[in-house]
């Protein structure tokens, strides 16, 4: 057996045997049952929690918002949402995730992502249920309605860091509906020793009115010259010339929700 | 005392060889919930990790997003906006006082007195709420991004902020008087699991269990990181060794804590919380160590240059700290188990992995 | 036969069984659990006999104090004290 | 020295707790036509029996509510507040729980140990609340060394208890058994000297005795301060509540000797445990607080009112208190408790001796 | 000391031991019976059973009994003395005094000398 | 009233079955056991006798009876002791010779 070491003990006073905490714990019964006071228990069932405003509970599907453009699949780290046709009303069918409810994690990770603000994380918590079956929902059967989602903020769009951009191309070959088109500068073109000159600079051109926001140019770009940036929708004019706006360098200070 | 017992806070087992009463031999046993956290990172882009990092720890879930994001951020080279600094202090004291009085609540549940348990798990909804009020979640928080946190604090964040530091500080003189101004505490836990600081120095323990030997090992005093230099802070040690000094280290950093989310209110300043984070990653390899409620968490990354990292390595801190435990338990009765135990904070999730 | 009668004949018999039961059982921890019964009938008899006070000392010290120490006895000298 | 709490203690009143079996006893032998004095003293006794069973299951199930609901406001939550009203049913429906499941007997677990500790310490506990009177008039039997008697009663289940430990064929149930054994047998003793200075002053061992003394001088309490207390803390120890609850630390050793037994004889255990409170608690009330002695009130609502009093002091005491060690509470028992206990001897002697009782 | 007093108590502990049987036949009827290997292994904390369970107490636990043996021998004393107790300084009850007095002392020197041994 | 020869019968049996419980087993705490039997079937005389103690003066019958009991008080007390120290022996003995089995310990000096 090895030896114990003990260190010398601190006696408390002479009050301290047992006096104050009994004191504190009578006090705490006076204070919830005696002077008009109340427990702290929440009666679950009766009384809920107050809940702030982005509670991440359950997700929760605008299915009018919805783009289809699968940025929440791509960007769900458990794979619990995938993408099928579904039918809108009035025999339409649009391209929208189904959710598995069951394997979600809730880290907010999609709510971010989505570009067109069409999942929503609602407030409810409660999401116990007897089959597992339950909770693997289709995608309009997890569908919310526009007014309990908040506000939709400005689509993000493309952006372009000029500085970053060598015009390659690969948001244009990456980009599903025909937004992007390579535009050559004129101008930019290297005179060669021999007197031609090379192929002129291209940048992209972004064309917002086809854009779903699916940011598949942006994880395309192999330099980072492409990010996301919310922007009104309401420009009066849609095709925005990035050439005529070469000091376009945005700031951090912009970024800031 | 396997993976089933009432005072094993997770799932693990100790085996105890005992003579009479007295513990001869101990063993711990863990890997009953081991998930190959590492092994999961390495399917997961970068910033798919950030909520599997809530799951490492369950009751300090912030600090461990914290230690990776920091990690991804040493690696490659980001650059964090100050505002985003103070913000991750704020929420990482936060965290620290949760996880200590989720501590003492277990803690005293093994001791035996469920009057402090549940006083400690009122205390601990409040800080909850706060975090909750930062990032909307209870548990889980996944509010760091690789560059910053996710969203700005809430409008009346500050002010709820102070509001619960001042209330707390008033209800930890309320803890003192009820824990450890009774003599039953007293004889409990003084005197009782000495670890020598030389032995907790060679067997590689942290945290409030090397503070509470008399090392004053901290590292956001030691190796500070994020916004800790700025701030004016104490390293809370004890000299005793024994399980009371554990205590009241913890204690003692809980205060600290509160005036850390102090001054951290009002020195904040303005500014964008989100950086600019790449979309890809070059290769490359980093760290960071951070302090865990528990002691020094430590976070390797090794990039490849596609987006998910190549290797991911933890360290963590009660891991390290469970491996000392027959140092420490051995000559003791089986019923010192618990309160010996209890003093080192376990948390299974972060040490199986 | 008087009551006392039947209820002295019944208790001394049942004290006889468990003495015997006491010296044939072949678990010891039986013994002494038996032995306890016995102790309990003779104390009973000694309340028979008007000798309260002599029944309770037997009750407080045999049934509390000895049967216990022939019980730590048992467990404190066996090989294998759970498994017979 | 006459006490002001002096009122209504006499020996002359009716007690119920015979009289109403007697009567019901006396009305079926002359329905059946049967005249059998022995038949009839056996079946009023058996009715009287009932009916104290009766009574003291109502107080554990109050007890427990009690217990739950004082526990809570000491914890700042609620107690139980669902079933019944104020949640007053919650222990029924435990109660009913734990009958509906299922019993399991250990392997290698020895059946004979396992049952009869279990019946031995159920109905030793039980038989503690026969010679403790509730009131002058509401007393199941009340014999001269009823004081004795009742911790003879107290003293039986130690060995019951290291028996049910070692059948269970479990580790922590030995351990519990051995460590709930030596805690008891520690305690009693200095609970037993204290006693006898109680019994040095007041000059008998019968409880209405006691009652009567104190409430014609002054409630022990008063001068036996010391044996007071020491007669708090080992009917604490006595009954294994917290801060004494070592045998069944759940922390340390699962449910120490209990860790085997299942559904209804789990049930038993903890309502034996309560039902020693009850003793423990009625027992302090009749020698130190002068039993049902006190104005207006008849005197068995005064004994309950002190009892439940009592009670809320254990509750007090558990919400309070960590657990002591093992080794601190055998400490305390042999080196604290009995000198002191011994001390307080010399001062009740010293008192009967000097006349200020008499 | 009649023992008619004592009659009751011998007729309450049969109904209270038909009590427990009782309960038991009402568990018996209402609860179910499946039987299982696993269910009946003894409880180690959800691991299967080690060692043989060779345990062999220490030697501690015998002083609690055996110190206890004597203080309740000396309780009966005790409890004599108090039964009959008369006032004044009688030769009784200064013997009573001395023993009281030898037995603290004793008591006192034998836990501290048997310090080491306590559990 | 107890005729005083039921009990003595029921004390002899008892003695007897203490005296078979000695020789026949060989387990010394078995011994133990029933040397206690045997004590208690001893004290049991001693409550008899002084049960039955009758005479004209009431005070002499107490005192006969007190005499009885005392007796048996006694003897409780010398039976707890000697358990006491017999278990104390064979504890010493278990812990020497790793047995306490009476056919294994019967040399006298080792």
């Amino acid at each position: 057996m090895e030896e114990v070491i003990t260190t010398k003990k601190k006696k408390v006073g002479l009050l301290g045997y047992a006096f104050k905490p009994m004191w504190i714990s009578l006090r705490t019964m006076i204070r919830t049952s005696l002077a008009g006071g109340k427990p702290n228990t929440l009666l679950y069932p009766e009384e809920k929690l107050d809940l702030p405003d982005d509670f991440r509970g359950e997700l929760g599907l605008v299915m009018d918002r919805c783009v289809g453009c699968e940025s929440c699949a791509r960007v769900c780290p458990n794979k619990c949402l995938d993408m099928m046709e579904d039918d809108i009303g009035g025999g339409l069918t649009k391209w929208m995730p189904a959710l598995d409810l069951a394997q979600c994690m809730f880290c907010g990770l999609c709510v971010e992502a989505c570009p067109s603000t069409a999942l929503h994380m609602t407030n409810r918590y409660e999401t116990a249920t007897l089959d597992r079956n339950d909770k693997i929902f289709k995608p309009h059967e997890w569908a919310l309605k526009p007014e309990d989602a908040p506000d939709q903020h400005p689509f993000p769009y493309p952006e372009l860091y000029e500085i970053n951009c060598t015009g390659c191309g690969a948001c244009d070959r990456a980009c599903p509906h025909d937004v992007i088109d390579m535009v050559s500068i004129p101008g930019t073109a290297k005179k060669r020793p021999n007197g031609t000159f090379g192929p002129e600079k291209k940048i992209p051109v972004f064309d917002y009115e086809l854009c779903v926001s699916c940011a598949l140019c942006v994880d395309a770009c192999p330099f980072d010259a492409l990010d996301m940036l919310p922007r009104s929708t309401t420009a009066s004019d849609p095709v925005v010339q990035i050439q005529l706006q070469p000091q376009v360098q945005i700031t951090k200070q912009e970024v800031s929700v | 005392m396997g993976p089933q017992h009432p005072f094993t806070h997770g799932l693990w087992t100790l085996k105890v060889k005992v003579d009479g009463e007295t513990i001869v031999d101990a063993e711990p046993i863990i890997g009953y919930l081991h998930r190959g956290f590492e092994k999961l990172c390495e399917n997961r882009n970068f910033p798919q990790i950030i909520p599997i990092c809530d799951r490492l720890c369950y009751v300090a879930s912030m600090s461990w997003d914290h230690v990776y994001v920091s990690a991804v951020e040493n690696t490659f080279g980001i650059e964090v906006p100050k505002r985003a600094e103070y913000i991750r202090v704020i929420a990482l004291e936060v965290q620290r006082i949760a996880s200590h009085l989720i501590w003492l609540a277990s803690f005293m549940t093994d001791l035996g007195n469920l009057t402090a348990f549940l006083y400690a798990m009122r205390e601990r909804e409040m800080f909850i709420d706060l975090l909750q009020a930062l990032c909307g979640a209870r548990m889980t928080y996944n509010y760091p991004r690789i560059g910053g946190v996710s969203q700005d604090m809430p409008r009346n964040f500050p002010h709820q902020c102070t509001k619960t530091v001042d209330f707390f500080e008033k209800r930890l003189k309320e803890y003192e008087y009820l824990i450890e101004e009774s003599e039953v505490f007293r004889i409990r836990t003084q005197g009782v699991g000495y670890l020598r600081a030389s032995d907790a120095l060679n067997l590689g323990v942290t945290g409030p269990a090397l503070r509470g030997s008399g090392v004053p090992v901290d590292l956001r005093k030691t190796d500070p990181y994020s916004a800790y230099p700025e701030l004016d802070f104490e390293v809370a040690v004890e000299k005793d060794c024994d399980v009371y000094a554990r205590y009241r280290v913890r204690m003692n950093e809980m205060k600290e804590s509160c005036n850390i989310i102090r001054q951290a209110l009002k020195n904040i300043p303005a500014g964008p919380v989100l950086g600019k984070a790449p979309r890809h990653f070059p290769r490359g390899e980093g760290y960071a160590r951070t302090e865990d409620p528990r002691g020094e968490a430590f976070f390797y990354i090794q990039a490849d240059g596609t987006d998910r990292p190549y290797r991911v390595k933890i360290r963590s801190p009660i891991f390290v700290t469970v491996s000392a435990a027959p140092a420490i338990l051995r000559g003791y009765k089986v019923a010192d188990v618990p309160s010996i135990m209890g003093s080192l904070d376990m948390c299974l999730g972060e040490s199986d992995r | 036969m008087s009551v006392d009668l039947i209820g002295f004949t019944i208790v001394a018999a049942a004290t006889l069984v468990l003495a015997l039961m006491v010296v044939m059982s072949r678990e010891i921890v039986h013994s002494a659990l038996y032995f306890a019964g016995v102790l309990i009938g003779i104390a009973i008899l000694f309340f028979i006999m008007n000798a309260v006070y002599v029944g309770i000392i037997q009750i407080l010290i045999y049934v509390g104090a000895v049967v216990v120490l022939i019980l730590f006895g048992i467990m404190l000298t066996r090989r294998n004290i759970l498994l017979g | 020295m006459t006490c002001a709490w002096a009122s209504r203690t006499g020996d002359t009143l009716i007690n119920y707790l015979y009289y109403i079996p007697n009567t019901i006893a006396t009305a079926i032998l002359s329905l059946l036509h049967i005249n059998l004095p022995q038949l009839n003293y056996l079946l009023t006794w058996v009715i009287a029996s009932v009916m104290l069973i009766i009574v003291i299951m109502v107080n554990v199930i109050i007890f427990i509510y009690v217990e739950r609901k004082e526990l809570g406001r000491f914890m700042d939550r609620r107690g139980p507040f669902v079933v019944g009203p104020a949640g007053f049913f919650q222990n029924f429906a435990d109660a009913f729980k734990f009958l509906i499941k299922e019993m399991i007997l250990p392997e290698n677990a020895d059946a004979l140990g396992f049952n009869s500790t279990l019946v031995i310490i159920v109905a030793s506990s039980l038989m503690i609340m026969t010679v403790v009177p509730q009131a002058p008039d509401f007393f199941y039997t009340n014999p001269d060394l009823g004081l004795l008697l009742a911790f003879a009663i107290f003293a039986i289940e130690p060995f019951a208890v290291v028996i049910a430990g070692w059948a269970s064929n479990n580790k922590y149930s030995l351990l519990g058994g051995f460590r709930s054994t030596a805690q008891m047998m520690s305690y009693e003793v200095p609970m037993l000297i204290t006693i006898i200075s109680v019994v040095i002053l007041a000059g008998s061992f019968n409880f209405s005795t006691i009652v009567n003394f104190q409430s014609s001088h002054v409630w022990f309490v008063i001068p036996l301060i010391l044996g007071f207390i020491v007669f708090l803390i080992a009917i604490v120890a006595e009954i294994e509540r917290i801060p004494f609850d070592t045998p069944d630390a759940e922390a340390e050793l699962v449910h120490g000797w209990m860790t085997e037994y299942a559904g209804i004889k789990f049930a038993l255990f903890q309502l034996t445990s309560y039902v020693r409170t009850f003793a423990g608690a009625a027992i302090m009330v009749l020698i130190f607080l002068g039993g049902w002695t006190g104005p207006f009130l008849p005197p068995i609502v005064w004994f309950y009112i002190k009892v439940y009093a009592v009670f809320t002091l254990f509750v007090w005491l558990r919400a309070s208190l960590p657990r002591v060690r093992i080794d601190q509470v055998l400490n305390i028992g042999w080196r604290s408790l009995l000198p002191l206990s011994l001390f307080n001897i010399v001062i009740a002697a010293l008192l009967r001796i000097s006349g200020v009782f008499h | 000391m009649s023992s008619a007093a004592y009659l009751p108590v011998l007729i309450f502990a049969v109904i209270s031991v038909l009590f427990v049987l009782v309960s038991f036949f009402v568990s018996a009827l209402l609860r179910p019976t499946k039987r299982e290997p696993l269910k009946e292994t003894t409880y180690e904390c959800g691991e299967v059973p080690i060692g043989d369970t060779r345990i062999q107490f220490h030697f501690q636990y015998y002083m609690f009994a055996l110190i206890f043996v004597i203080a309740d021998v000396l309780t009966v004393f005790l409890a004599l003395w108090a039964f009959n107790f008369s006032a004044g300084f009688t030769p009784v009850n200064i013997l009573m005094f001395v023993f009281t007095g030898l037995l603290v002392a004793v008591v006192l020197y034998a836990l501290k000398k048997e310090e080491i041994i306590w559990i | 009233m107890i005729p005083v020869t039921y009990v003595l019968g029921f004390s002899a049996l008892l003695f007897v079955i203490g005296v078979f419980g000695v020789l026949y087993r060989r387990n010394a705490i078995m011994v133990l056991l029933s040397i206690e039997l045997m004590l208690n079937a001893a004290n049991i005389n001693f409550v008899a006798f002084s049960n039955t103690a009758t005479g004209p003066n009431p005070a002499a019958v107490t005192a006969a009876a007190a005499n009885g009991q005392v007796f048996a008080l006694i003897s409780i007390a010398v039976a707890a002791a000697e358990i006491a120290v017999g278990l104390a022996i064979l504890l010493v003995l278990w812990k020497s010779r790793d047995t306490i089995e009476l056919n294994e310990v019967a040399t006298l000096r080792w």
